[in-house]
């Protein structure tokens, strides 16, 4: 494919840029991130986004293409992202002549001003065409730069963007640090970089890029030159400062960041404990959010004064334990029904165990006990005996942190253990592991008792981290966020859980302030993800070898090659 | 022009590397068989001429025309039709449906037809049971259908994998029966077998496959009079 | 080997005891419901009719679930937003002739017209989804497309969300389907007939079409085994789109009759009666037809009847509330008792 | 390799540093206040914050809330003091755990003066302690649950100009039972907070008046509301009350006369569904519907001329839900605030200094604040919105011109 050229490439990459591009604008992405700019007053995130999509255009048809020679790739790309910026100049001509804004909602006034950068309909077109043919040029000068030199400006490029879009955290963390503050105040303006910022940064990360990758390996050479005594005294040194960095990064990172690894630890709980019950066991679990609720109620109603229950169980710690045991025992249950249930039969039964589990705690039956819509509230902080303290998102950081090493602990114990491997069997072939000898019985139950205690241990923090547990925080998003993540991060791999739950934890949690297009921009990096890499980022070693056979023996032999280099960051 | 003509191949299971360089041609009107141990990589060897594997090297040819990475079903349509080992029949399509699949890649209704009766001439007990459910059939009958249907879409190479596994003795002597007749009438045919005496009894030349790569070729009579294929593949001492 | 089997029956035992106390919940709360007859046989009928509505709509949605099943073993999460695409987008169609008048002159005219918007754009939709998210990811673990499917849904929820705008857009009000048909104690709606003679007639069509054509026949072979399919020169590729297209007009279709009955559309419009139509899929034995049918309709009435039927009784305040934990719960009943659905064949101790 | 690293990582520091030596020096003022101040230099902007849910399938209610607080800002120019009002904030999601990362964040910033959210209840419970930790000032234009401001367990600088429940559906019932003069009636909620504590309080304060009310309930995302107003109809009520949102509520409506037993019953509403959209939603069966919310009427012309900006400005958006009065009242309640000289102290050149402590005083004394919602004055437990509620009925003009009546037929304590 790639080495016959397609004529007519260029002209249906300029097309499906072009459709893309008007969608984007009616999406409203152009007129939200345009409000951001990535360089104070020079160019506002939206622009970028338009322009990208040109680039992306003339540089994909200059590479399909073949074409080799400078002035070709320039005719190649220019062409195609002339074409896609003639369907945005089309769009506003079209928003000017007719009601477009009866169906579209962001086909209004503002976006067609944003799109001729306010200069009218035909010095803003012409202007358009223009940035069109120079986001062709760019894109090819940029294929005609060499591998090595492009990879050094892109860091950088990447960078800038970065800390532009980012703006408002950056600079609210660094209100922790006083000593800083003159800095953010060089780099930003009150919207976005400064100019010499921007500068400053893209020359210092090309020079830090520069030293990296020339010298990288000469670092490493001399790491491996090193008496093992000294390779082992640095390994336990960097060991050393992970550990000391994991217990400061709250203090470093103030108190929202604090916040975010907060909710990345809850999902990491919750990702570690569906691990098993999917990633070892291979048990379809859509309703995983039934443990976290039974573990988050079962604390709160012993804990709570204000339902007015017998028994109330001041101490957290106490009701702790309750929890992890009651949500075990619910996993039980219900793995009692499904265990003759394959595939997606279990998929809707669990399922369903989630919604009854809400709907439960929502209704006005169970309502003097669980406190229906109202919630239940005031649930008990963690305090240690008589030591009361104010818990911030710093000091959950820390049971956090507890929670998930014990819970890694044993999930590694477990995966590397006789029920490990009887799971792995199961998952494998249920019949064949059966044959062997293995009780399937127990096992299933054991990896469902087990998954559901994780929850429950999630749901428990959760529920004095909140203070308060409403019946509509346990939704079927849920159990499906954690299922993602879990399955982002390497199905079965117990760091890829860890990964992806800072994928999709963390990184939506950064872009918070573009919530109109967060879940859209969720969606589309779920589907990309499996796309490029269906083994999740940090696969685990068994399961690679599989989806490796899959790519090798299904695609055309020129396939898995293509993919590899996609996946390769 | 070789009807079917097998040319270096190299097919892989993953990183197993499953078939090493297999050269075989097929000849129109001949019957070749490919015999072998299990797991030697025949199955493999029917699975890339027939498109559900791609290999990574070698070409295949049908009548002088490349064919190798091309999806199964124009693969299908450009004559090559296969009863699968396992014989593979549609549990829930009916006899007279598996039939008419076989015949998906046509259109010409008349001869469709007249092939439908030249199949039911040929497997009486098909008709029989025309309206019963594939799944419902016994091991001899899906084998019928399973040639049948495979017949049914004219090929001009008819490949079939183990036709005889799993059957009793009278069903494999009427099954090679078939083979022998349906060669008569000018079917070309690659035959993939176990039982390598009773292949070697119908066929003309055959090919013995071992770890993926051919290691003898010759005329059916010497194959079975050659030391290694009588103690290997016939079971004699 | 003693120990194991003492132990499944032990299982055994507590499924037996789960199901038994349900059963015993929904039989002795029916009986006190009927015993004080607070509700007269009319509002029962009525009860039944709005059930039944409900279930062909689950149904026909059901079908894209099921038919996707049976062909790809996968779970087409973002089929409920083929479902949403399609009347969402027709909408703005309805409601400029349902504002210029178009519509109550010429009904027949206009709901074609909104069909055939509303289908060919969830069609689109659907297909572009195979294309895109579906097709690259046919021969990877089964959990692989599950999150695609996932995340398509997401996007294509909130691309819709971004496009047409956040809020409730509402469907013009058509006189002439509130018209009434009276048979005895029994009352339909026109529009009820509607629904339900639309429905009936497209799932009837789809099963004479599969079971009939050589198309459908083909979708019974790829269904069952992809390799000899292709073996029979059947396009796998080609029946794959045609089955999503299948879904996606169903589902097309579906959408209108949903947003005539209940008028309001919006992104988020088809999330429930998505998770609704893949459990009655479920119910009624995935990959199978008829089974989406029965499915539809046991989830539409037992929405529809059981609260009330199994609840009132026993005086529980507001047992609407429990109509999905209900449905559920008898979901669950069922599978117990029938592991693979209540048509489903043995399809699902098969290895998918 | 190394050292040529650290040379250019100190360079950049020190550049930094030197700019920073060159900005103003200290100016003189002495902040005093108990909780801190928040000093805002000559050319930044006066920062307000919302929490508010932008994302999913609520983001209807964020965004109106939000656009009624945007229209606040732009009727003072703007500006505050000659400072530029910036007004940005964070999705709190509708729920708990979205309510607290939005506090947080917010919390987070220090250049943050005050903050207008949340709008879910739910958001507000682990919320507004974590801005009140902040030492900041939350006023709140849609939280209607009554334990927020729960003496025992509100969370200092937390108020509100949403109606509490106990108000709304305690007039609700006085006006069925007194006015109407009915005695048997039925309430539906959906199972959200708002709605569930409404259509409670409404039945209980209807029982003590003496009369019978059923409590149903259905869940948020429910289509076909026919069984369940099956069920109602057995009861033979006289009138129904659903004090939901615009999706359910428009279900409900709809659906209502198709149900044998209820053609006649008579439907009431609250201020959740006291939008145009609604009728929309709902269809001519809305025609002689009542509905339960704040007397728009108090401030001749005020709460259209709103309502007029608010259509002008977003249009094309058409999000227009009940709250956005609401939030331009607390804007409006903050902005003032912040001119007040025992709040913000204005030097020479500019800086604002603006006392936290001071700023929840003053709010908290806020008294006969003249808004589009009424005369608001907050009392001791950060309930600010006037109490009056007023019944409107939407008549057939209302229907078909879809906008709201503006003039109540009762108002409570007449």
């Amino acid at each position: 494919m790639l080495s016959n050229p397609d004529r007519s490439y260029p002209i249906k990459i300029g097309l499906l840029s072009g459709v893309i591009a008007v969608l984007i604008a009616l999406e409203g992405m152009i007129q939200a991130f345009g409000a951001r700019d990535i360089i104070g007053g020079v160019i506002s995130l939206g622009h970028a986004l338009l322009y990208a999509t040109f680039f992306a255009a003339a540089y994909l048809a200059i590479r399909r293409s073949g074409a080799t020679r400078l002035v070709n790739t320039i005719f190649v790309g220019a062409l195609s992202s002339l074409i896609a910026s003639i369907f945005v100049i089309a769009l506003v001509w079209l928003g000017s002549w007719t009601d477009l804004g009866y169906v579209f909602v962001n086909a209004t006034q503002p976006l067609y001003e944003l799109l001729t950068f306010k200069q009218g309909l035909v010095v803003g077109s012409l202007l358009m065409l223009i940035v069109g043919i120079v986001m062709g040029i760019l894109a090819a000068l940029t294929v005609a730069l060499p591998a090595k030199t492009r990879q050094y400006i892109l860091t950088p490029v990447i960078w800038v963007i970065t800390l532009g879009v980012l703006q408002d955290l950056v600079t609210v963390t660094i209100q922790n640090m006083p000593f800083l503050k003159p800095v953010t105040n060089f780099l930003y303006v009150s919207n976005g970089l400064s100019i010499p910022g921007a500068l400053t940064i893209f020359v210092l990360l090309l020079a830090i890029n520069y030293f990296w990758l020339e010298k990288r390996s000469a670092a490493q050479n001399r790491y491996a030159s090193l008496p093992p005594a000294s390779r082992r005294a640095v390994r336990w040194g960097s060991i050393g400062i992970g550990v000391v960095l994991l217990l400061m990064l709250p203090q470093i990172l103030g108190l929202y960041l604090s916040e975010v690894l907060d909710n990345v630890g809850l999902y990491l709980l919750m990702g570690l404990g569906l691990n098993i019950v999917v990633g070892f066991a291979g048990l379809l679990d859509l309703g995983y959010v039934a443990f976290f609720a039974i573990g988050a109620y079962t604390v709160g109603v012993l804990t709570s004064p204000e339902l007015g229950h017998a028994v109330i169980i001041g101490n957290w710690w106490v009701a702790l334990p309750f929890g992890v045991a009651v949500a075990a025992f619910a996993g039980i249950l219900l793995g009692i029904p499904v265990l003759k249930m394959r595939g997606d039969y279990l998929a809707i039964v669990t399922l369903g165990f989630g919604e009854i589990i809400r709907l439960l705690a929502l209704s006005d039956v169970l309502k003097p006990f669980f406190g229906g819509a109202q919630g239940t509230r005031s649930i008990a902080d963690p305090d240690i005996g008589p030591l009361e303290m104010t818990w911030s998102p710093q000091s959950f950081y820390y049971l956090f942190l507890a929670g998930c090493i014990l819970v890694i602990f044993v999930s590694t114990r477990v995966k590397n253990s006789r029920l490990g491997r009887a799971w792995m069997a199961v998952r494998e072939d249920e019949d064949v592991a059966q044959a062997m000898g293995i009780d399937l019985v127990a096992t299933k139950l054991l990896a469902f008792g087990m998954g559901a205690s994780f929850g429950g241990l999630a749901g428990a923090i959760y529920a004095s981290k909140l203070t308060s547990i409403f019946p509509h925080s346990f939704n079927f998003l849920i159990s499906i966020n954690v299922l993602s993540l879990i399955i982002i991060g390497g199905m079965g791999s117990i760091p890829g859980v860890v990964v992806g739950a800072l994928a999709l934890v963390g990184l939506p949690e950064l872009l918070r302030e573009f919530s109109d297009f967060r879940y859209l921009l969720y969606g589309a990096a779920l589907v990309v993800m499996m796309l490029v890499r269906p083994e999740g980022l940090v696969p685990e070693a068994r399961r690679a070898m599989e989806l490796e056979e899959f790519r090798e023996e299904e695609e055309p032999a020129k396939e898995p090659v293509v993919l590899k280099t996609m996946g390769q960051p | 022009m070789a009807m079917l003509e097998v040319n270096d191949i190299h097919s892989y299971y993953g990183n197993i590397h499953a078939l090493k360089g297999i050269s075989l041609t097929v000849d129109k009107g001949e019957i070749v068989t490919l015999i072998g141990a299990n797991g030697a990589g025949k199955t493999t060897t029917l699975k890339t001429i027939s498109g559900l594997l791609h290999p990574r090297h070698g070409a295949i040819m049908l009548e002088g025309e490349r064919i190798d990475g091309l999806p199964p079903h124009q693969i299908v349509m450009r004559g090559i039709g296969q009863a699968p080992e396992g014989r593979k029949i549609f549990g829930a399509l009916t006899v007279l449906e598996n039939l008419e699949m076989g015949a998906y890649a046509r259109n010409d209704t008349a001869a469709i037809a007249r092939d439908l009766d030249f199949v039911f001439a040929l497997f009486p007990r098909l008709q029989e049971r025309r309206s019963q459910l594939g799944g419902t059939l016994s091991g001899g009958e899906q084998q019928m259908l399973a040639m049948g249907r495979a017949l049914m879409a004219h090929p001009r190479v008819l490949m079939l994998d183990e036709p005889s596994m799993g059957l009793a003795p009278v069903l494999v002597e009427a099954i090679f029966e078939t083979i022998r007749k349906l060669n008569k009438e000018g079917t070309t045919i690659l035959l993939i077998e176990q039982n390598a005496a009773k292949a070697l009894q119908v066929a003309s030349r055959g090919y013995v496959i071992e770890t993926g790569q051919i290691v003898l070729q010759d005329s059916a009579e010497n194959l079975r009079k050659s030391e290694k294929v009588r103690k290997a593949y016939l079971g004699e001492a | 080997m003693r120990r194991f089997s003492e132990r499944l029956n032990l299982t055994d035992v507590i499924m037996f005891i789960i199901g038994a106390l349900i059963l015993l919940l929904v039989v002795v709360g029916s009986a006190a419901t009927l015993y004080a007859g607070k509700y007269t046989t009319r509002q029962w009928l009525d009860l039944v009719v709005f059930g039944v509505a409900l279930g062909s709509i689950y149904a026909l949605i059901a079908l894209g679930y099921t038919l996707v099943y049976g062909i790809l073993r996968m779970i087409n999460f973002a089929h409920s937003e083929v479902f949403m695409a399609g009347p969402f987008t027709a909408y703005f169609l309805a409601d400029a002739m349902g504002k210029s008048g178009f519509l109550d002159q010429n009904l027949f005219v206009g709901l074609l017209i909104i069909f055939a918007v509303s289908m060919t754009v969830s069609t689109i939709v659907a297909i572009l989804l195979e294309r895109i998210a579906y097709r690259p990811l046919r021969f990877a673990p089964r959990l692989v497309p599950l999150i695609t499917a996932i995340g398509a849904s997401f996007f294509l929820q909130y691309f819709f969300r971004g496009l047409y705008g956040p809020n409730i857009k509402v469907y013009p009000e058509i006189a002439f389907l509130k018209n009434v048909i009276r048979i005895g104690d029994l009352n339909i709606q026109y529009l009820q007939v509607l629904v339900i003679a639309a429905a009936a007639l497209m799932m009837i069509g789809l099963q004479i079409f599969i079971q009939r054509s050589r198309t459908g026949k083909a979708m019974r072979a790829v269904a069952e085994d992809k390799q000899t399919a292709a073996l029979m020169g059947i396009d796998i590729d080609q029946i794959i789109v045609i089955t999503f297209v299948i879904g996606g007009a169903l589902a097309g279709a579906a959408g209108v009759l949903y947003a005539l009955m209940f008028k309001q559309v919006n992104f988020i419009m088809g999330f429930i009666p998505g998770i609704k139509a893949f459990t009655a899929a479920v119910l009624g034995g995935i990959g199978n037809v008829p089974g989406a049918m029965v499915g539809g309709m046991f989830l539409g009435i037992i929405e529809s009847i059981g609260p009330t039927l199994f609840l009132d009784g026993l005086n529980v305040p507001a047992p609407q509330q429990l109509k999905d934990a209900i449905a559920f719960t008898l979901l669950v009943l069922v599978l117990i008792f029938r592991p693979s659905g209540i048509l489903g064949e043995k399809l699902a101790q098969k290895k998918a | 390799m190394k050292a040529r690293f650290l040379f250019v990582a100190m360079l950049a520091v020190a550049i930094g540093l030197v700019v920073s030596a060159c900005g103003p020096s200290t100016p003189p003022f002495q902040c005093k206040d108990k909780l801190g101040c928040v000093d805002i230099a000559p050319n930044d902007s006066v920062h307000i914050a919302y929490a508010f849910v932008t994302s999913g399938e609520n983001s209807t209610l964020g965004l109106d809330t939000k656009y009624g607080a945007e229209i606040a800002v732009d009727d003072k120019g703007g500006k505050v003091l000659g400072h530029a009002v910036k007004f940005d904030g964070q999705d709190s999601g509708c729920n708990a755990e979205g309510g607290q990362t939005a506090a947080t964040k917010i919390a987070a910033d220090k250049t943050i003066v005050a903050v207008i959210g949340t709008n879910c209840s739910s958001e507000a419970v682990p919320g507004a302690p974590i801005i009140a930790n902040a030492g900041l000032t939350m006023i709140s234009p849609s939280n209607t649950a009554p334990y927020l401001t729960d003496p025992a367990k509100r969370a200092p600088g937390y108020f509100r100009t949403a109606h509490n429940d106990k108000v709304q559906g305690a007039a609700a019932a006085e006006f069925v039972f007194k006015q109407l003069k009915y005695t048997n009636v039925a309430t539906i909620h959906d199972g959200g907070p708002y709605t569930e504590a409404l259509a409670n309080v409404f039945a209980d304060s209807f029982r003590k008046l003496g009369g019978k009310a059923v409590v149903e309930a259905v869940n948020v995302g429910d289509k076909d509301m026919k069984p369940v107003l099956t069920r109602v109809a057995a009861g033979k009520p006289e009138l129904i009350y659903f004090p939901v949102f615009i999706a359910e509520g428009g279900f409900i409506c709809a659906q209502m006369r198709d149900v044998p037993g209820l053609e006649k019953t008579t439907m009431m509403g609250a201020d959740g569904i006291f939008s145009p959209d609604f009728l929309k939603a709902c269809g001519k069966n809305v025609v002689g519907m009542y509905f339960s919310s704040p007397d728009f009427s108090a401030f001749a012309g005020g709460y259209q001329a709103l309502v007029d900006k608010y259509l002008k400005k977003y249009n094309q958006k058409s999000t227009l839900a009940p709250f956005h009065a609401h939030a331009y009242d607390a804007m409006n309640m903050f902005l003032t605030a912040l001119e007040n000289p025992a709040v913000t102290v204005k030097d020479a050149d500019g800086t604002l200094h603006v006392q936290k402590q001071a700023l929840r005083d003053v709010i908290a004394a806020t008294k006969g604040f003249k808004g589009v919602t009424g005369n608001l004055t907050c009392d001791p437990t950060g309930d600010c919105a006037d109490p009056k509620i007023a019944v409107y009925q939407v008549n057939a003009d209302n229907f078909s011109s879809l906008t709201m009546p503006k003039n109540p037929i009762w108002k409570q304590g007449q």
